[in-house]
């Protein structure tokens, strides 16, 4: 059963390790992906991102069941964070945990992949200028790389 | 019928959420997102790409074919750009 | 330039994060792979590592140098325990930053795959009846994990 | 000659290093396993899978009819499971 966390306080990755290693012996292998607000080259004061509640938690833990479904997991946490986001500040993170790595490493990147075209999540540029930018657009390459997990 | 609508949607709409009584012959989503263009502008604006805007029943993703019958919540929004 | 480190200690993969990540804004994702010592179903009480000091960092190093050459990556950490290692202890820990998930990803299982039949690492079992068990044998599996980086 | 061995290759030979001076002819690392194992049952022992035994040659890994003209350290052991 993984865990399934949106919430708008930072998360702390060695933290979360620690709760799904410790004190097990059959856990050989832990991918943790973080993914980070960038500043654009200097660009961005903030993300801004807005998530749809309920729906939210309802897909993450949809595509963690089919992960789970998928590889031999011990262990899978997601936490996806809404509100202003600062550049150098983590945004997401997606632990998998497995005897193996081949099934932690695939089962991580399959997350990612599916969080980033499935979960409901928009992100915003606030403006180093003061401005609030645009909308983020969805990219091509990120339905690509969902797709082929087939 | 709750309609809620997110990021860029919601702004040209100009509302977060709203409960509408629809008017009979409305079977699928692509009926309804039809319907709520003769409504104003901000509809006309919000959907004036129909193909880039994303639709959930009951929070979960449909096809602009899916029925919207015993639809509690009815969400639009654009591409998700999470992760 | 990577950070390569063999050590006896144990390491701290959140401060080797924030390391690589803290003020920079060019950071989008990083991927942080921890080996942990496994019990074998409650066999083993620890697993023994042997290297060859010198070599050890040498070939890291040079692996590392062919990840760096491959992938655009903002940082990239490895380290490398030796030494008797308790079930459910961390082993080793791969660590690496790009601007975007795929290079972060891949850098890291790349790494993985040299590391487990290129490093001069050697692994004995030590059993919980108190013997001194077998060296742990090469895996196919790990071959062909590496050959597939052609 | 410095030599060195890991893991049961060193288990084995029984030493953790030594230096030998080698005789005339041995050009390649398979000219000096095929000259260790005349030293002893040790070597006889370590080297009996002469295909399993790794080497390197100051650091680097080579194949058995890689040139040992120069070296400094040549290591024998058995495939690496680091990681």
């Amino acid at each position: 059963m993984a865990i399934i966390r949106i919430q708008v306080e930072a998360f702390d990755a060695a933290a979360e390790t620690a709760a799904l290693t410790t004190g097990r012996g059959d856990i050989g292998a832990t991918v943790a992906f973080t993914g980070f607000c960038r500043d654009e080259g200097g660009r961005l004061s903030a993300l801004e991102l807005e998530h749809y509640p309920g729906m939210a938690e309802a897909e993450i833990a949809c595509i963690a069941s089919e992960a789970e479904a998928r590889w031999p997991l011990l262990g899978l946490t997601v936490i996806h964070r809404y509100g202003l986001i600062r550049p150098g500040e983590p945004i997401v993170l997606v632990l998998a945990a497995s005897a193996h790595r081949r099934a932690a490493f695939e089962a991580a990147e399959f997350m990612m992949d599916y969080l980033k075209t499935r979960a409901p999540f928009w992100k915003r540029e606030h403006l180093k200028d003061g401005n609030v930018g645009a909308w983020v657009d969805a990219k091509g390459a990120d339905d690509a790389a969902m797709e082929r997990w087939g | 019928m709750k309609l809620v609508y997110f990021a860029w949607v919601r702004e040209r709409v100009g509302k977060t959420d709203e409960t509408l009584d629809l008017p009979e012959g409305i079977a699928t989503i692509a009926d309804l997102v039809r319907w709520l263009k003769t409504r104003g502008e901000e509809y006309e604006y919000a959907f004036e790409n129909e193909a880039i805007v994303r639709a959930a029943i009951d929070h979960q993703h449909v096809k602009p074919e899916a029925s919207i019958a015993g639809a509690r919540e009815i969400a639009f929004f654009p591409p998700m750009t999470g992760g």
